[in-house]
């Protein structure tokens, strides 16, 4: 169908995914992900994004169809913190550029101000168990915003947020891709946020797993920062995906 | 092995492996280190102390010692199995090894014995060759080196020898009858030194120079009151558990069993016919394949003869 | 390359009527296949024959002596006149290790209990259990024997001694590491300590307590075989321990390598039913039974 | 009761100055208390004081003769006799079941990594494994004393021999059980299978490690005194195997006693310090060694 | 300050928690929730709301102050799913009533009731690792409904769910509550959803955690359905604690 074939980050072709024991989470996906390009999924609860998330990110393979992997960094933001628990904090921010052997001086300095974009500046030196499920999911979010990756995958980063850090990081996100141009699949249950922060919204159904209706935001983040923002365009936009998502 | 000087810097290095820890079954080589008989054979004998599951045969023919202590139907299984070993001399002419009931326990003869439990060392055959031989039947427990187990049950038959076990149950206040393998007619040679074909073959006046100091050793150990006197000190030290009172006894105990028949003549003597006899019995009891050729288990052709002391002292 | 491009997704007529209401699929996961046993069995077969080449290589290239390391060939050879005296000794040691295995499984498991439920217990007991794993069995042996009699029953006991405290300690590190929220969700509900370990703690504590029985499947077998050095009884109700004695004594090395290898498999066989009760309870739940993919 | 009675919170203004903007506070927790200490002391203590009393009680009531078990006053008025013989033969089993225990822990580590690695190598390998706890050393001794000679080297080999296995055995379902996320997260960021191992694996890994290692403390010390027992004492100084062996044949039984008493020492003082190490290493992320409020 | 001292579910008098690592997560606490009362909390994230539900469900002791706990039969739904990884959704479901020796039938009845609230009942034989974060989050909350507690505690149960999802389960909680007005101590991000549930909404601030002020609905659960719904009031209310909280 697509014929750039220039460097996509991640394309789905008639990718399905049926687990061991039988069930289809996956019924036929069609998905491109260009380079830069910010696209958010919304879809009931297990209706497949993280499965199809996981396909992106190479962690889990499609039984059937094609998909193709341009991206060579990737970040993964788990669903779950899934941070080393005997690691404080500043280690496990700085996790990715460690391994990548990033300088130490600038693996700490990365780290250190992913931090301070989650707003965890103060608590470098704690372990895992001594933070809030909202800090522990903020720690995994740094260390992903502190890895400068190609293609930043989210799964539902900020779920476990208070909606006022929860639009603070939108925009901290939406501030590092005009800097960086990575490329962006996010999961969130948050319509207004998918179509806020992306290029595109996929909406996903289940029973089983498919794509509905990829939508295009009125809203790019390429555009003027405060300009376009919370127009009339998004609202709409808005209730059009929860309308779909209510039919499916 | 050429030299005869004196202890020098020059001195040939020997080695040897004991049956045991160091005990007074092991006093005659003491001896001739205290006595300095070695080093005037410009041997460097390191002794090297035994233990419950060391294989001397298999230490010996790896080259690791250049003599053992064994039991004579040791080397005969290691000469069946194609060890190639060769005993040079026998310390136990008569072998001590039988078995000891408790003095009240009824048990007169072999025939009072069957039915009973016997706590006897796995692999042995002298057990064997009491049921073949007198026709009895019982069953056999593994001796793990305590006979608790046999102090305690009134009925039980234990293997031991009459210089340590006898003694042990005695403290222990068991009166004990003692019934030798000997006695029901087995009775091979026991602590035989044995050394490799090849190093036999290579070096016959290292053996006969490390024979000649160790059966001297022997004879004095055995006689000299205050020689023994020293060397028991030794023995002690290098086996800091031994009980001093018992060790007397052994070293006491032990000499009918060195100087008996042969041994009186020449100790560690060997003959062809009991050689034979064993080889013989070792085949009736199905330990051997038929066909071991007796004469090539033993060589006394590097054996100086050395006669047993004609007196015997009583322990100090 | 414009995104619109790419815009039309499958189209949710595409999909079959909605599945969503009939039950899930469960466990239709099929039966390990020809080719999955094959990889199971495979590799251990290589090593074999990888090691048995080598045994014979080295033995023939730096002439290792027979005494010392039989040669493979000579183990083969010996076979055919061994395996008649071998069987009974085998079965004898089996039933000991075996009956030992389970014993320390039961105590090894109630020690940890009682540990993991009063700290105090714990700190008490702990100690001991090291002690009871450091005595020699030649220690304990005289007393054995006179309690229990020479034989299978004190052969047991020791194959217990010296297998129960891999047991009780991979049990009780499983026991205490469970989720502090399931044991609280537990306590709030009303659950007896009783209902709290049989129903959470042990299962969780399974992956744990199962190394600990892979520990103990070997141990309870050289345990048997030292009871039978030291405790046994003679002739064939000896077990491999008699056997094992007796040929290294007359020097039969082809045979006791025999033995040997029948002593092994006496522990393969039940470190292969160990294995089996893990991959059955662990495999759709634990990671460390899992297969990659899901 | 309305709920407009109760409304008035703290107010803000009531609590001091911001301090989330300075550094939070990082482990000032305290070292263990007099009290802590004593908790952990008096258990031990205690069921050392009623087993004593117990062994002390059977003795007087079922006359258990003493050349069977001695009475603990015997074994407490031997020491004064028998110290001077026990230091050496105590360090010498120290020296060999500690050397033992590296090795053990070295190589069970080692080959679970192996194993961990490479999936093919667990199943090759894990047979021959169990295989090798399995052999009685007793089948072994004699290849080790041509090689090493006998004396300490060996018996250090030999308590390696009977302490891997725990280690390898824990060690690798440690490693197995590594969260799966986390270790996707290592492979997507492109960490090296070794870097995986070293900073992700193992640390996952230790509180199963240190299971191996609790056990194997045990292990090593009892190997140490069989391999006393099997490859002898050579030139160099007996060890507790061999004063085991000497009294036992002497029926010295406090002395026998007192020998086993040093060996759970020598075991004890490793488990202590595996204890420590787990404790400094896990209690302040691992369930089974965290404290119950947090 | 109360008089009134019957039966109230849980009452905070001057609590304070401060961690074995020194950190001090709450400053004085004062709260009661009475019986049949809904209670929601909002706050930001890592402001100690975990910390005080944990306090009320008697899982953490307070450091300082006095806590008094009056119910008997509490449910708990914590941040995480929390389920047994060997059991599957219907044996994890009936745990409560079973560990309470409801009989069989009952346990049962109950079991496929709450996950048919929660829209699981087609999965009732799979194995947890088997489901969406948000499948199992929502089995989680099926326990929890399942034990008919005094009271119940919730901390961001519908956080993993989509909006369409977190909408039906917050009215299912509330046509339960009319039902059976147990009491319910309830954490959320979502200002709207704390509002709408709620008797009260507790306001908490960060640094050092502490209630700000305490809301009262302008549409408490106990009112007519649809009628008082939606309204301004409402709209008003939700502005106003969202103002509150950004003030923090
Ligand atoms: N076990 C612990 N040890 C030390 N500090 C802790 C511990 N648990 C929580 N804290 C600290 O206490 C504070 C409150 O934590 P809590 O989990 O109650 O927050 P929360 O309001 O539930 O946040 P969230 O919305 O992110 O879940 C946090 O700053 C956290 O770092
Ligand atoms: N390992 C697995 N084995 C079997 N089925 C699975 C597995 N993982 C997920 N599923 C099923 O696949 C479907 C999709 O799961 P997925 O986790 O992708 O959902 P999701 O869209 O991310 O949901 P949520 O929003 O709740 O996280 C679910 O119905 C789930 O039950
Ligand atoms: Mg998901
Ligand atoms: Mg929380």
């Amino acid at each position: 169908m697509t014929t750039a074939v220039q460097a996509d980050l991640v394309r789905f072709a008639g990718v399905t995914k049926t687990y061991s024991n039988g069930f289809t989470a996956l019924a036929p996906i069609d998905l491109t992900i260009g380079p830069g390009k910010v696209v958010s999924i919304v879809g009931p609860s297990g209706c497949g994004k993280t499965t199809l998330l996981r396909m992106a990110g190479g962690l889990s393979s499609p039984t059937t169809g094609e998909l193709s992997i341009g991206s060579t960094q990737n970040s993964y933001v788990f669903q779950d913190p899934t941070l080393m628990a005997w690691r404080n904090v500043l280690a496990n921010t700085e996790l990715v550029s460690r391994i990548r052997k990033v300088p130490r001086a600038e693996t700490r300095r990365r780290a250190v101000e992913a931090l301070r974009l989650v707003g965890l500046e103060n608590v470098q030196k704690s372990l895992p168990r001594e933070l809030s499920g909202g800090m522990r999911m903020r720690v995994s979010l740094a260390r992903a915003l502190a890895s400068e990756p190609d293609l930043m995958l989210m799964d539902e980063p900020f779920a476990a947020l208070d909606e006022f850090t929860r639009d603070r990081m939108a925009d901290e996100l939406i501030r590092l891709w005009r800097e960086r141009r990575f490329g962006v699949l996010f999961i969130t249950h948050s319509i207004r946020e998918a179509v806020k922060i992306a290029h595109e919204v996929v909406v996903m159904a289940s029973g089983p797993g498919r794509i509905v209706e990829i939508v295009e935001s009125p809203s790019p983040p390429g555009t003027d920062p405060d300009a376009a923002r919370d127009t009339d365009a998004l609202d709409e936009t808005v209730k059009y995906i929860g309308a779909r998502l209510a039919a499916a | 092995g050429t030299s005869a000087a004196p202890a020098s810097a020059g001195a040939e290095p020997v080695s040897v492996v004991l049956g045991w820890y160091p005990t007074a079954e092991s006093g005659g080589f003491y001896a001739a280190e205290e006595q300095g008989l070695f080093a005037q054979q410009g041997l460097d004998v390191d002794i090297q102390p035994g233990g419950p599951q060391v294989s001397q045969t298999q230490v010996v023919a790896s080259g690791r010692a250049d003599f053992g202590l064994s039991d004579a139907t040791t080397v005969a299984n290691a000469k069946a199995t194609g060890i190639p070993i060769v005993a040079v001399a026998a310390l136990f002419q008569e072998n001590p090894v039988g078995v000891m009931v408790h003095a009240d326990s009824g048990a007169q003869d072999w025939k009072d014995l069957a039915g009973r439990t016997w706590y006897v060392q796995t692999g042995q055959l002298g057990q064997e060759w009491v049921k073949r031989s007198q026709g009895i039947d019982f069953t056999t427990a593994a001796y793990n080196g305590s006979i608790a187990t046999f102090v305690h049950d009134d009925a039980a038959v234990q293997q031991g020898w009459p210089t340590n076990e006898a003694y042990t149950a005695q403290k222990e206040g068991v009166q004990t009858r003692f019934l030798s393998y000997a006695s029901a007619g087995y009775n091979p040679y026991n602590d035989v030194i044995f050394t490799t074909e090849d190093f036999l073959r290579d070096n016959p006046e290292k053996v006969r120079s490390f024979l000649d100091a160790t059966m001297r050793g022997w004879s004095a150990y055995m006689s000299d009151t205050a020689l023994a006197e020293k060397v028991n000190a030794t023995l002690q030290q290098e086996n800091p558990q031994l009980d001093a009172a018992a060790n007397w006894f052994a070293w006491d105990a032990q000499r009918q069993f060195l100087t008996a028949g042969d041994g009186a003549t020449a100790l560690g003597a060997m003959t062809p016919a009991r050689w034979s006899t064993l080889v013989d019995q070792m085949t009736q009891l199905g330990a051997l394949e038929p066909g071991l050729d007796p004469a090539s288990l033993f060589d006394t052709s590097a054996l100086p003869t050395v006669p047993a002391p004609t007196t015997l002292p009583p322990a100090p | 390359m414009s995104i619109a491009e790419k815009t039309p997704a499958t189209p949710p007529a595409q999909t079959p009527a909605t599945p969503q209401a009939a039950a899930r699929p469960t466990v239709p996961r099929k039966a390990p296949s020809g080719r999955t046993l094959l990889s199971f069995v495979l590799p251990p077969l290589v090593v074999l024959v990888i090691a048995v080449a080598l045994w014979q290589a080295l033995i023939s290239l730096f002439g290792v002596p027979k005494f010392l390391v039989p040669a493979p060939l000579d183990v083969l050879a010996e076979i055919g006149p061994a395996i008649g005296t071998l069987v009974e000794p085998t079965l004898v040691t089996m039933g000991e290790a075996y009956g030992g295995f389970l014993l320390a499984a039961v105590v090894g498991f109630a020690v940890a209990f009682v540990m993991a439920r009063w700290n105090v217990a714990e700190r008490g007991l702990y100690p001991y259990m090291v002690l009871l794993q450091t005595i020699p069995i030649i220690a304990v042996a005289p007393i054995l024997v006179v309690w229990l009699g020479p034989g299978p029953t004190t052969n047991t006991v020791v194959a217990a001694m010296i297998a129960v405290f891999p047991v009780t300690a991979n049990t009780l590190t499983g026991l205490k590491s469970t989720d502090r929220n399931l044991v609280q969700l537990f306590a709030m509900a009303g659950a007896s300590k009783r209902y709290e370990m049989s129903v959470l703690r042990i299962p969780y504590a399974l992956p744990y307590v199962l190394t600990g029985l892979r520990i103990a499947a070997g141990s309870s077998v050289i345990g048997a075989i030292v009871g039978e050095f030291v405790a046994g009884i003679g002739g064939g109700q000896g077990g491999l321990g008699y056997v094992i004695t007796s040929t290294a004594q007359q020097l039969l090395m082809p045979r006791l390598f025999l033995a040997v290898i029948a002593a092994s498999c006496v522990s393969l066989l039940l470190f292969g039913l160990v294995r089996l009760v893990e991959v059955l309870a662990l495999r759709r739940w634990h990671e460390s039974a899992m297969s990659s993919d899901d």
